[in-house]
């Protein structure tokens, strides 16, 4: 019952930010100089004013401010986020159909590295100091200062240009029309490059993370109690060094959801991905103030619901934790 | 000087320790090793590395390509100081007075430094820069404006723990002011993990601007390595060079950072010095 | 049984010494309770980890032999040393709240061990688990077998690493300084539930204290280590009596005498009664803790309408266990906590209503030590500027300050050169003497003195305690002395006054209270008081 | 260089088991689209990507061979009376519109008196001439000019005369008509399905006058945001074409020694591109001759051309391209890469080198085109102008900036490029006519150069009858406008088109996409 009205209180902190995520970032974008009607205006090929006026008119921009930011809360919470200028579209289908690739890409690069990061991690801190334990932590020092962009760039290098191997861009074999199978075959090696390029990054950090906490843990006094009580090292390893150095990882994969859910712009952009980030970018290109607007709200839901999960794992991993 | 010694203990940060000055000093020195500026043209475009003259070979315009990596460190490590130094005071400060006061400060900081986690900071940072128009200015205060919170949150994990200390509630006794403990007494001790965040920031500071300037979002009248990559997405394919120097200048120049901060780390830190 | 024949551990490059411990000689027979007693340092507990093999990296046996029942176990291989540990030989040790995995419930904890070394079913592996823990004394062993270590009180989580640790039924118990960490009260039920089940299993036990009080209660042999070696070994009855060795003599000397008659009241004479007001007078004390993180299984309110007087000149002692709210009072007299409800009198001015400059200057007369060296003094600061800084504060000039803070060192028995140096290169007691000349330097008419020596080894504590009363016999000083150790108050205390859960239980002159104590919670923490069973000279 | 070309060529094998032509059997040209046009009407929104698509689905009356002598394509015949006044057409009966209803004279009527004229810039000038438009018969029309426009017949080229429905959009707002994102035409594919972010589909259309084509089944316009993207995909051959603006110069050589793809140059005669620079001349010193002469001086343009855009095109001399008609090159005022000589004519005005030895600082607007070609350009200018002491600031915008400044006349200096299309009459004047200053709309008079004897001349030359005459009047045109430094012409870009070996008949004439893909068959 406590977990219950935990949820509950969570859930309308949750909403709460997303009102303020909202309001932030209306005002943050009407900063910008120009607006979406010089886009449309450009577009078109035709700039002359009363076009433009006519423009203004038909979406709402010459309106007063509070009158455009009650008009648009009101639509949100009727959960219609608007239309994207720049698209045409309903600005909630333009980032359903894009979040799956987003969404997609990040659980392949968040599976391999929280795996082989923990594994890894796990190796060195079996024995401090030894080679392994000095490989490990220097290739995750290399990656965790490599920028993202120049990875997926250098492994697009090597594995498009000069190895064939793998097509560099895209999430389908543009022109195929793959269908059933084929298609997600085509999409699986389309996905592996931008993947491994997000992937190496948080590799690096895991590796060093469960490094430390496998370390910490070890030297606590509960793991001599175990060996006091004549357990084996394997035994005293998983069920009680491994146990504990969990509770750190988890709270650390609670923070990155942001930063995965919005989408590695770079990465996504490197690899002309059709996810969130290609489509902020575009976007913010674009002065596309809705779709946005949008973006924000969507990734400001889902950072809170992957917190909220986050923080359930983490009152289950560590009993000391209650859920204030 | 046990902090010295603490500090170059480990072969790593006495290396990342060198290739920092080395790279220092080339942006310093760029003007006198290459003074006609990075964007002379001095020949054909894409020549490989090691053509007459060319240590890293020519771009795509055909400019020298180590005049370039020149300048960009010039801009990288500017752009990477000058923002830490904004974010570490912003957050130092707020933090600082959250940690030692609590109650409705800490709750506002608290409130703001999680919003900025919820919103994916780099699109933040991407509509700030854009939105400013691109140029240096915009670009620091870009990156000053989504950092400070991770600084908000660590200077007030310390004065909490700080505060706690006894040697504070004796300052108190002593008759000393908020302003001399808040100064004299808790930052002193509070400098070290200060001081290792800021190492470490202006290495993320430096990813984020390439990241920026990659993306066409940088200061345009400027050379700087994110750029250089961005401007070679294309003739990658045909001149390799000119998309990986700058990008292993970015991880070299990082790296050494991150070395030098796990140095200072181990230096600075109180258990070693009891 | 154990014999441990010339054992010498070597400590890692760039310790303090050479040599952990260097030739120690010394057995355990079969039903009997041998204890291991020397101050930290002196290399008793890596013995204790030596014969359990778990010594820590970089700590290693260069010589020496450990026969139990005649076989080296220094030789042993690994496999055949695991399958002895905590079956044959089991240990206990100091920290309960770090001893026991914290995300496992400690039922399972000990069955974990019992499944290790026999092939039984894991119920009846957890059914023995809660026997064992009925047999502790532990009430409603069922429910608590499936808590966590973190809900249990620090006496329950000792008992059941005793539990874990005789859940095979091992020959011999090493138990690692098992009661430090508990309140006196707890300390003395871990003892005594010790020394029975010792009794009934008729197994030997090998105890490692540094508090030589406990020994007369406890052991049947003594083992004296000092510096790594073994200085002296024998009958604990003898031992205890007839002191051979100095530092024997000097342990025994520092245990601080129970119901001795305290040091002789200031200037010879008791107490002449207070001429006019008290110095400091506090009625109706009351504070609640919001749902802070304050842990306390035992409630909110950490001062419940307390009432306190003190008159110049007299030292009054704060006796309670943890959690009793005895530091809580000291800091909500000096305004660094605020109470809810009370009136604080200091010299006729109420302190409750002073803000700013006001407060300072009454602050100024009132000054405080503290219980953590290693946390009272900045570790950024010299010496020389920790001690003037309060007095520059109140805007004495920087060289008088300087000139009587190096006089106020001496006084406290340090070197004038002191004031150049940082805290981190002095001892723990040298720290406590620096903490006590910074209160002096604003020549208070009160000290308060929050646990000061509850961190420190016995002998320092004594030197503590000397200079403490000297120096309040010259300045007239009023002092609160607030303490968790029945002896210690009686040893430098006027009057006493008990707390339990932020209530006042009793007061009254220290040797009245000792020799007729009224309510019963004072009778128990008398009790409780190690060492008090044995007659003393 | 081969050997990773026989590579990526494996690539595709692996990665696409089937042939990129889609389903056995079906016949499909994948093309790409750098974005996606804001509609499909092709007078609306006449840039080049949209030219490119709606080629295949609206026509023109007449086609043009490379010396573009008008050749029939919608009109069966015409004749012009020897004043130039009077030209008559006669249609083919045989033309249906992709909804099945008949193409007549009033489909040509409507488009050529009414919605031309109201949309495309280019035709505004050439159709502003007609008097009155007889239609003796459904299938003849008679074009009276109010006075001889020797440029009549070009403007009726498809980009800038496409023939559109007179049924679908009479009478009704063009701009917001539901037609302009689903096109009809008279033209080899029909419209199909547009599924936003992804493609366009144009599929056959079956009842197309023209006998034996299409020659395949049908077309895909793919969205490829990315250059890197676009050059892989037409590398790889999973994409057949790829159009002016879809790959950056710098990768051309790749694609050059690929032997799966024939490179064209020669696909965009027709339009006349000249990549140029605009000051803007209401603000000093911009005005003066001097400085822009002096700006031409300090530019090395054939490097410009070899490096910036690897050899594709050739150094600008004049306003009309060396390929189009009327060209004179006697007449011209050259100006060579000369900074010495560029220093003498700032000192000649007075800007001496102040501090730094920076005589004069002034803003360049960028095209933000992601650090290609036209980042490269305006990156080399900054360089050389700053050795002859011109301090150039680059300011970086995003196309709603870009634009909104541009229209504004808020810069002061940018770079663009023009297109002639066959004719001055139809590409080149509006630049320098002193009537075509209007505000905020772009591809206009946006420098407000303004000559009476240059207002003068153009309507007299695309009013003389005959040939000669109009040579005379464009040659002492070229002679004022060069010798004036009217414009900045950097260099005329001759843009490649790439396209799979296994396709032949792609490019049928200077018009190039312009034309649709009608001819384009399996080789």
């Amino acid at each position: 019952m406590r977990r219950l009205c935990y949820i509950l209180s969570r859930l309308v902190k949750a909403g709460l930010v997303t009102v303020a995520v909202v309001l932030l970032s209306f005002f943050l974008i009407r900063l910008a100089p120009g607006d979406a009607a010089t886009v449309m205006a450009g577009q078109a090929g035709y700039a002359d004013e009363a076009y433009m006026k006519g423009l203004r008119a038909e979406y709402g921009l010459d309106q007063p401010l509070p009158a455009q930011l009650w008009k648009y809360l009101s639509a949100v919470a009727k959960g219609d986020l608007g239309t994207s200028y720049a698209r045409q579209q309903k600005v909630l289908e333009v980032i359903l159909e894009r979040l799956p690739n987003t969404l997609l890409l990040d659980a392949f690069a968040l599976i391999v590295a929280m795996g082989s990061g923990i594994w890894l991690g796990a190796l060195a801190a079996r024995r401090p100091g030894s080679a392994g334990d000095a490989a490990v932590s220097l290739a995750s020092m290399l990656f965790y200062a490599t920028p993202q962009f120049w990875l997926g760039m250098m492994l697009v290098l090597v594995f498009s240009a000069w190895l064939a191997w793998l097509p560099p861009f895209g999430i389908e074999t543009l022109g195929a029309d793959y269908t059933g199978l084929a298609r997600l075959a085509d999409i699986a090696q389309h996905m592996i490059l931008p993947g491994m390029t997000l992937a190496l990054y948080y590799l690096a950090n895991y590796a060093r993370l469960t490094r430390v906490a496998m370390i910490e843990a070890a030297g606590q006094d509960f793991v001599k109690t175990a060996r006091a009580k004549g357990l084996s090292e394997g035994q005293v390893a998983r069920r009680h060094i491994l146990r504990n150095a969990m509770i750190p990882l988890i709270s650390y994969a609670g923070l990155q959801a942001s930063i995965l859910v919005g989408g590695s712009v770079v990465v996504e952009n490197v690899f002309s991905w059709p996810g969130l980030g290609t489509l902020a970018y575009q976007a913010v290109g674009a002065r596309d103030n809705p779709l946005l607007l949008g973006i924000f709200i969507v990734t400001a839901v889902l950072v809170c619901l992957f917190n909220l999960l986050t923080d359930i794992a983490y009152s289950i991993a560590d009993p000391r934790a209650e859920l204030t | 000087m046990s902090c010295l010694r603490a500090f170059f203990a480990r072969p790593q940060t006495l290396a990342g320790f060198c290739i920092f000055s080395a790279i220092a000093i080339i942006a310093l020195a760029a003007p006198l090793l290459f003074p006609r500026g990075p964007f002379v043209i001095i020949g054909m475009p894409l020549l490989p590395p090691g053509a007459p003259g060319l240590a890293a070979g020519s771009d795509v315009l055909g400019r020298d390509m180590a005049a370039q990596l020149a300048y960009g460190a010039r801009i990288s490590l500017l752009v990477g100081i000058v923002s830490t130094i904004f974010s570490i005071g912003i957050g130092g400060a707020l933090g600082a007075v959250a940690g030692y006061y609590g109650g409705v400060v800490d709750d506002l900081l608290m409130r703001v430094t999680e919003f900025f986690q919820i919103i994916p900071s780099f699109v933040l940072v991407m509509v700030l820069v854009a939105f400013l128009q691109p140029s240096l200015a915009s670009t620091v205060i870009g990156i000053a404006l989504i950092t400070w919170p991770q600084v908000a949150r660590v200077v007030r994990g310390e004065f909490l723990a700080l505060r706690q200390r006894e040697f504070v509630a004796a300052a108190r006794m002593q008759g000393l002011g908020d302003g001399r403990i808040i100064f004299g007494e808790i930052l002193p001790n509070a400098l070290a993990p200060i001081i290792v965040v800021a190492t470490m920031m202006v290495g993320s500071a430096i990813l984020t601007e390439s990241a920026l300037s990659f993306l066409g979002l940088g200061d345009p009248n400027l050379t700087s390595w994110g750029s250089m990559i961005g401007g070679s997405r294309s003739s990658m394919w045909v001149a390799w060079w000119t998309m990986v120097l700058p990008g292993l200048c970015i991880m070299v120049t990082v790296l050494a950072l991150n070395f030098i901060g796990d140095g200072l780390n181990d230096a600075l830190n109180p258990r070693r010095g009891r | 049984m154990l014999a441990i024949r010339n054992l010498t551990l070597t400590l890692p490059p760039g310790a303090d010494r050479a040599l952990a411990v260097e030739g120690v000689d010394l057995e355990v027979g079969a039903n009997e309770i041998v204890c291991i007693v020397g101050e930290s340092g002196s290399g008793k507990s890596l013995t204790a980890h030596a014969v359990i093999g778990l010594l820590p990296r970089g700590v290693a046996a260069s010589a020496g032999k450990i026969l139990f029942d005649g076989e080296d176990l220094l030789k042993l291989p690994p496999a055949q040393m695991r399958r002895r540990r905590g079956r044959e030989i089991a240990m206990i040790f100091q920290d309960p709240m770090a001893a026991l995995n914290p995300v496992m419930p400690v039922g399972r904890q000990i069955a974990e061990q019992i499944l290790a070394h026999e092939p039984v079913p894991a119920a009846q592996a957890r059914r023995r688990a809660v026997e064992l823990l009925e047999q502790m004394g532990l009430v409603d062993a069922a429910n608590l077998a499936r808590a966590y270590p973190h809900q249990l009180s620090g006496g329950q989580r000792q008992r059941v690493m005793i539990a874990m640790a005789l859940s095979l039924g091992p020959r011999l118990l090493i138990a690692d300084e098992p009661t430090t960490a508990l309140d006196v009260t707890t300390q003395a039920q871990i003892l005594r539930l010790i020394r029975l089940l010792q009794a009934q299993r008729r197994m030997s036990v090998l105890f490692i204290t540094h508090d030589i009080g406990l020994v007369a209660d406890l052991a049947d042999r003594v083992v004296v280590m000092c510096q790594g070696k073994v200085v002296e070994q024998g009958a604990a009855r003898v031992l205890l009596e007839a002191p051979s060795h100095p530092y024997t003599r000097e342990l025994i000397a520092a245990i601080p005498r129970g119901e001795a008659a305290p040091l002789p009241p200031p200037d010879g004479a008791p107490l002449p009664p207070p001429d006019g007001a008290p110095l400091m007078q506090a009625s109706g004390l009351s504070k609640r803790y919001r749902r802070a993180g304050f842990f306390s299984r035992r409630g909110e309110t950490a001062l419940d309408n307390v009432e306190l007087v003190l008159n110049r000149g007299e030292t009054l002692g704060i006796v309670g266990e943890s959690g009793s709210g005895k530091s809580t009072l000291a800091r909500c007299i000096v305004r660094l906590l605020d109470p809810d409800q009370g009136q604080i009198i200091f010299d006729g001015q109420n302190l409750r209503g002073l803000r700013g400059g006001a407060l300072r200057a009454a602050r100024r007369r009132i000054q405080m030590v503290f219980q953590d060296p290693y946390s009272s003094l900045n570790p950024r600061h010299r010496i020389g500027h920790i001690l003037t800084a309060g007095a520059c504060a109140h805007g004495e000039d920087a060289q008088e300050a300087r000139r009587r803070a190096a006089e106020m060192i001496q006084l406290v028995g340090l070197p004038p050169e002191a004031m150049l140096r940082f805290p981190h290169e002095f001892s723990g007691g040298q720290r406590q003497r620096i903490a006590l000349a910074r209160a002096l330097m604003l020549k208070p008419d009160l000290l308060i003195a929050d646990e000061p020596l509850s961190a420190l080894d016995l002998t320092v504590q004594a030197q503590m305690l000397k200079l403490l009363d000297d120096v309040r016999r010259r300045m007239n000083l009023a002092m609160l002395f607030i303490t968790h150790d029945m002896r210690v108050a009686a040893q430098i205390c006027h009057r006493v006054m008990v707390m339990r859960r932020g209530q006042v239980v009793e007061t009254g002159p220290t040797r009245a209270l000792f020799e007729a104590p009224r309510e019963d919670y004072t009778k128990a923490l008398l009790a409780a008081i190690p060492g008090r069973g044995a007659q003393k000279p | 260089m081969l050997d990773r070309r026989t590579a990526m060529g494996a690539m595709a094998g692996l990665l696409a088991p089937l042939p990129a032509s889609g389903a056995a059997g079906r016949r499909i040209i994948n093309a790409m689209m750098t974005d996606e046009p804001a509609a499909l009407c092709y007078p609306l929104f006449n840039t080049r990507l949209t030219q490119e698509i709606c080629g295949n689905i609206n026509e023109s009356l007449l086609l043009f061979d490379w010396q573009f002598n008008p050749h029939p394509n919608l009109a069966r015949a015409f004749e012009m009376t020897p004043d130039g006044l009077t030209y008559t057409f006669h249609l083919r009966d045989d033309v249906l519109w992709h909804d099945g209803v008949p193409f007549t004279a009033r489909d040509v009527v409507f488009s050529c008196g009414t919605m031309l004229p109201q949309l495309n810039p280019r035709s505004r000038n050439a159709f502003g001439q007609i008097a009155r438009i007889d239609t003796p018969d459904a299938h003849t029309v008679i074009f009276r000019l109010k006075q001889p426009f020797n440029a009549f017949l070009l403007s009726l080229m498809a980009s800038s005369a496409p023939m559109m429905p007179a049924h679908i959009y009479e009478g009704t707002d063009f701009r917001s008509n539901p037609f302009n994102v689903k096109p009809i035409g008279t033209g080899p594919f029909r419209f199909a399905e547009w599924r936003r972010g992804q493609y366009i589909h144009l599929t056959r259309n079956e009842r197309y006058w023209k006998p034996g084509q299409p020659g395949m089944d049908a077309m895909y316009y793919r969205l490829c945001p990315s250059p890197e993207q676009r050059m892989v995909a037409i590398d790889s051959g999973a994409v057949d074409i790829a159009m002016a603006d879809d790959i950056d110069t710098v990768v051309n050589s790749r694609l050059v020694a690929n032997p799966n793809i024939v490179a064209r140059t020669d696909a965009y005669n027709g339009t006349g591109e000249i990549r140029v620079m605009e000051l803007n001349q209401r603000r000093w010193p911009f005005n003066d001759r001097r400085f822009r002469a002096a700006f031409l001086h300090a530019l090395d343009r054939e490097f410009m051309v070899k490096a910036i855009n690897f050899g594709e095109g050739k150094v600008a001399h004049s306003p009309i391209p060396s390929t189009a008609p009327y060209y004179d090159d006697k007449v011209l005022t050259k100006y060579e890469y000369n900074p010495a000589k560029a220093r003498a004519l700032l000192d000649e005005m007075g800007l001496k080198p102040k501090l730094g030895g920076v005589r004069h600082r002034f803003g360049l607007m960028m095209v933000p085109d992601g650090g290609g070609a036209w980042t490269r350009g305006a990156q080399y200018v900054k360089q050389a102008l700053s050795e002859v002491g011109l301090a150039v600031e680059l300011e970086s915008t995003d196309w709603p900036t870009q634009l909104r400044r541009s229209g504004n006349w808020e810069f002061d200096c940018d770079t663009n490029s023009y297109g002639e299309y066959g004719d001055p009459a139809i590409g080149t004047s509006r630049f320098f006519l002193t009537s075509n200053i209007r505000k905020g709309v772009p591809l206009t008079n946006l420098q407000g150069y303004s000559n009476s004897k240059v207002d003068a001349l153009f309507p007299r030359a695309q009013a003389a009858v005959s040939r000669a005459e109009a040579q005379t009047h464009y040659s002492r045109l070229q002679q004022i406008l060069t010798h004036d430094v009217a414009m900045l012409w950097l260099y005329e870009r001759k843009p490649m088109l790439f396209h799979n070996r296994r396709l032949t008949g792609v490019v049928t004439g200077p018009n190039g996409p312009a034309d649709g893909f009608g001819s384009v068959r399996l080789s």
